[in-house]
């Protein structure tokens, strides 16, 4: 399975392209090849299949929601991503790049993270391999995020502060960007989602393509044929990961963007619903921007959609119509974290409960089949979720 | 066709570039300080950065720069004035100097036709592509008759190094360091500066990144026919954080800093 | 798989039997009859099987530790309990339990919890059958583990704060029991570790039988036999889970004790080491008591094994010398644990840390196979690791 | 055979039995307590509880009057000390209270023994099932000529029943509750005690857990032979948490406890 089709010269249709400066070219064009020669060699996919079985715990179930199918009053199923080693997809693209720098010869990882997820899983993966890795994080979100900080440190990850801007995620990834360029020889940049430069969007879209093809096995198993794929969107990881396969095939793909407190409010992460053409870290795409070009400050209370990109790929689909997108706000995406907590016993990542709030309100006739991916856990939401449920505490 | 005499150099010279963000550190002591630029007489010509939000190909004094000058509220048309008051000044090449989305977003043919008007000689955008610049931007960068500069790093393939001198009509901008703007990384600049030689007569080849003293600028006679300096300069006429801009005295600095690069007299 | 060979009215050898109140005496024999008929049926071996799989994501892989290998010179394999829902084996009997009171028509379920690990994991299984949730947790342990305190009152149950005594999972389990006969004939009491009076610590295992069970079926698919198998006791229960049907065959079993700050210190956990037979929680088991029989504070930086008791299975098993025990310090633990870290890129609870610094210091001939149960997810030992490994942050 | 005599009460009569925990408030306070308890003509029978770290059938006031009992040191040393200077002051019944392991501890015969050589009448151990005392308890404790009370509750199967009754030799122990001693709630107690009535020929029926006043104790005439009362007494003896204990003010607390449970005069 590749996207190839959709590819032309490394756009997406309109969206995409290497936007990036001529001291990284030549890793771009060792990458293109490197993953394309890796992705159809059997010995790499069978490291990586078999990395995926017995590190990352895969396949991850895909799990009847019947508390919550009867609430939506139509069948609701799970794809459990909050299973997989470290509690969210991220490590299924952060194993297979770190297995694919090894192979390239690299002797160092870096990344860029926001909430931490990506960060605790490059830094895994690393840990694994025996790399050395350095993780951007914006100094903010370390204040922020001080257990994933931790966490990395931990897995002998090295975390530098990104002072510049907002001091988030969008700051990591210049900073990820620029040490890179200063270091293209022997490093090699995890990118966290699917965004970037071609082949990124591209790549990480197929290193997560495992859970539309696991969805696709466990739904012929239980003769089942979905009519709804619903993912949340921060860069669109989770989201295409689960769609890659079903792009051919008759089903609705949501995606649900971080409304944050209202698209209109000024503070949101609707890219798509908000955001115009626009070119952010390496590739046109849809991008929150203000008159002048500059890239303006997402909101959103789950820190892994508070990105004002999206990813090209995304924007391509969206801009067709084969993706549908809608936007839930940070109350609403609470609520409906805390419900499934309460009622499914999964406390889901808050990335993921925006998705669980759309399909609470969605317009169902009860015939409809949903598969939702359940893309991380919330452990690290805790914070939030208990200051909502218990405001005075 | 556009003209890259202004920015070949005689035999042995070098010409010096200063690259100035727009706005910085304020947009009454930028004007000053690109007076000053205008009619030095070390200054051959001029990098006028456009600043943006994400500007990841640069260094962190670059970087703080764009953001100081973006706090203050510098815009496009800000950028485009201090052009204007350059071009009133004097005649030398004067490059603008950004990233794509700020002239995408504007429109490539408006911002052209703007950049022109205000004086503009060209654009450098590091992180605009080929393809994109085929198909996007040359168009209506021609049409307003405004040159593009390139950039050739240690890393470029052989068939980048020929794509940047065939696409590049102000001149070719040579990374002479591994790294970024004002990193002080070293690197073989001679070897890479040596083979990039039989493509100068095509177009003129101009080195950045990195370099601050006039020795940086000295040692690149033969190899380059102009040196770029950035950070050092930034840095030079930087005042104590938070203490307010006196354009007078960051003049003084500029002048400071250029003197070492005049002549002996 | 049933232990039922090993039971002779109640007892294992000379361990176990029922030392309760009269109050309690019908829900032990409705208990006991219950489990029987329950276990037997094949309508709830397959509900509880298919929970297994798509709520607690099951199979967990049976992973090659490659580095940990090497540095132990001899092949060792961990089983993933790490990637349970909830983040520990303890799920497996959460929910069977769980399922079991639902079927005897309880209609309320209690709980004792230490580090909060079994709190939540019973707090899960009741959120998803619907069914109110009590918490019994020490004080003491309440304000230790907040987090986890938080994601019990999330999944919608209530903790209630046991103040007597150390304030820790001892005295949860006493407050637990003292509910229990004030309400004897709606609620179901969950006891999380294989511990507690005839048929607990049986049913227990059980319920955790299906560790071992997928043990031997990835054995088995890589043909592997095993010579050790390795794993942490605290009650005892993901030890017995692994060892259950292995009991027959010809294979080490190891329990690692926690040892705290030194079996002689007097400060430590190492019951089977430092006890003697006596009676706590409803069994015959062995105990730290001192000469007036009255029980003694356990301690061990980890929450989960600090208990002056173990199961009495265990106790008849190291009696008999089927069960090879040892103790792991405080300190040796936590360097292990943090060496996992760094090294396999699992940050593992810092009980299972300390089978796994075992097996660092154990003397392999190198021809062994050791199958280590990685019980759980360190996420909830951040702050002891975090503050071994820079202890002047 | 041990004399269950003294536990039989005459027609409608219900004899009234304190539940002392030694060592609590303090071991001489507990001392002055019990030589009341000896003495006073409206107890009939007492019960002596052996402190225990683990006591899970009590409730919060016996739990609380263990552990500061303990905190103290109370050993069984201490109770059987106890033990014997009751028996030195009265010739009533005292049953030891307590939990199976630091009797098991001991050593069941050693305890025995001991307990008997104290002047025990004989053992209340909620915890201790009737396969452990056949087998590991009742040898010794018959050698030493001590009785035992077995519990049945509203919960008890008719099986469990015929046994507590078949198997005590001082009374068998009626929780007038379900629940733990000392907890208030409700329970149809006379339909419970009704059933029990048959049984009452073969051994004595006793009442306890949750029972206070003297109107509990009333509402037992015909249905039970005697009431214990427990966690109402250790309330009513407390002194304020901190302050040291005052003998003589608890022995008056004591006195003023019991007066309202001696027969109008
Ligand atoms: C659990 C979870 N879900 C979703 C996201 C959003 O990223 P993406 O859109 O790439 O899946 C994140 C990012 O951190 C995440 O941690
Ligand atoms: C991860 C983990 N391992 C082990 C234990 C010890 O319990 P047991 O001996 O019952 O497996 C606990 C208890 O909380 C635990 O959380």
């Amino acid at each position: 399975m590749t996207l190839h089709p959709l590819i032309q010269n490394g756009y997406y249709g309109q969206f995409g392209g290497q936007f990036i400066p001529e001291m990284l070219r030549r890793n771009f064009v060792d990458l293109e090849q490197a993953f394309d020669e890796a992705w159809q060699d059997p010995t790499f996919q069978s490291e990586y299949r078999a990395l995926l079985r017995d590190f990352v715990g895969r396949p991850t179930p895909l799990q009847r929601a019947d508390r919550w199918s009867e609430r939506c009053g139509v069948q609701v199923l799970f794809k459990r991503e909050d299973l997989a080693h470290t509690g969210a997809h991220k490590i299924n693209n952060a194993i297979g790049q770190v297995l694919l720098a090894r192979r390239m010869g690299k002797r160092h990882i870096i990344a860029e993270t926001g909430a931490g997820q990506h960060g605790v899983a490059t830094a895994t993966a690393c840990a694994w391999a025996g790399m050395p890795c350095t993780v951007f994080m914006g100094a903010e979100d370390m204040e922020r995020q001080k257990p994933n900080v931790d966490r990395m440190r931990l897995l002998g990850a090295e975390v530098r502060a990104a002072r510049t801007g907002s001091q988030t995620l969008k700051d990591a990834t210049n900073e990820a960007m620029r040490y890179w360029i200063a270091h293209p020889q022997d490093t090699h940049y995890v990118i966290g989602s699917a965004v970037g430069p071609h082949p990124y969007p591209m790549m990480v879209a197929e290193f997560h393509g495992i859970i539309g093809e696991e969805t696709r096995t466990a739904c012929r198993e239980a003769n089942l044929t979905p009519t709804h794929l619903v993912a949340c969107l921060g860069g669109g990881s989770n989201a295409l990961g689960l769609f890659l396969p079903y792009l051919e095939e008759e089903v609705e793909l949501v995606g649900i963007e971080a409304g944050g407190q209202g698209v209109d409010s000024g503070r949101t992460a609707a890219t798509l619903e908000k955001g115009s053409p626009g070119i952010l870290h390496g590739a046109k795409t849809m991008i929150l921007q203000d008159s002048e070009g500059q890239i303006e400050e997402a909101h959103s209370i789950s820190a892994g959609l508070d990105y004002p990109g999206i990813g090209p790929l995304h924007a391509h689909l969206a801009s067709t119509g084969r993706l549908r997108t809608s936007a839930v706000n940070d109350e609403d995406a609470l609520q409906a974290g805390l419900l499934c907590t309460r009622t499914e016993g999964i406390l889901p990542a808050l990335e993921t409960a925006h998705a669980l709030a759309w399909t609470l309100r969605a317009d169902w006739t009860g015939d409809e089949v949903v598969i939702l991916n359940l893309s991380g856990r919330g452990d690290k939401d805790l914070m939030s979720y208990t200051h909502t449920s218990h405001p005075h505490d | 066709m556009i003209d890259v005499q202004p920015f070949r150099a005689s035999d042995n010279g070098v010409h010096l570039s200063i690259f100035l963000t727009a706005g910085y550190p304020d947009l009454e002591t930028c004007g000053a300080v690109l007076d000053i630029l205008a009619t030095h007489p070390a200054v051959a010509f001029v990098e006028l950065g456009m600043p943006f939000s994400d500007p990841l190909a640069d260094g962190p004094t670059i970087q703080r720069a764009s953001e100081v000058a973006l706090a203050q509220g510098t815009t496009l048309d800000d950028v485009f004035a201090l052009a204007s008051r350059f071009r009133s000044a004097c005649a030398k090449p004067l490059m603008l100097m950004g990233y794509c989305n700020p002239v995408y977003r504007r429109g490539v043919e408006t911002f052209a036709a703007e950049a022109q008007s205000a004086g503009a000689t060209g654009l450098i955008l590091p992180d605009l592509p080929y393809e994109s610049h085929h198909r996007d931007f040359k168009p209506g960068l021609e049409a307003a008759g405004l040159s593009m500069a390139f950039l050739v790093s240690p890393t470029s393939t052989p068939d980048s190094v020929s794509e940047a001198f065939d696409t590049s009509s102000a001149f070719v901008y040579g990374v002479a360091n591994v790294g970024l703007t004002g990193d002080a990384q070293s690197m073989d600049r001679n070897a890479f500066f040596s083979e990039l030689q039989h493509h100068r007569e095509q177009c003129p080849l101009v080195a950045g990144f990195g370099l601050s003293t006039p020795a940086d600028v000295a040692s690149l006679a033969g190899l380059a026919d102009g040196a770029i300096i950035g950070s050092a300069f930034l840095r030079a006429i930087a005042h104590a954080e938070g203490d307010p801009a006196h354009p007078d005295a960051t003049v003084q600095r500029a002048l400071d800093f250029l003197a070492p690069f005049l002549p002996p007299s």
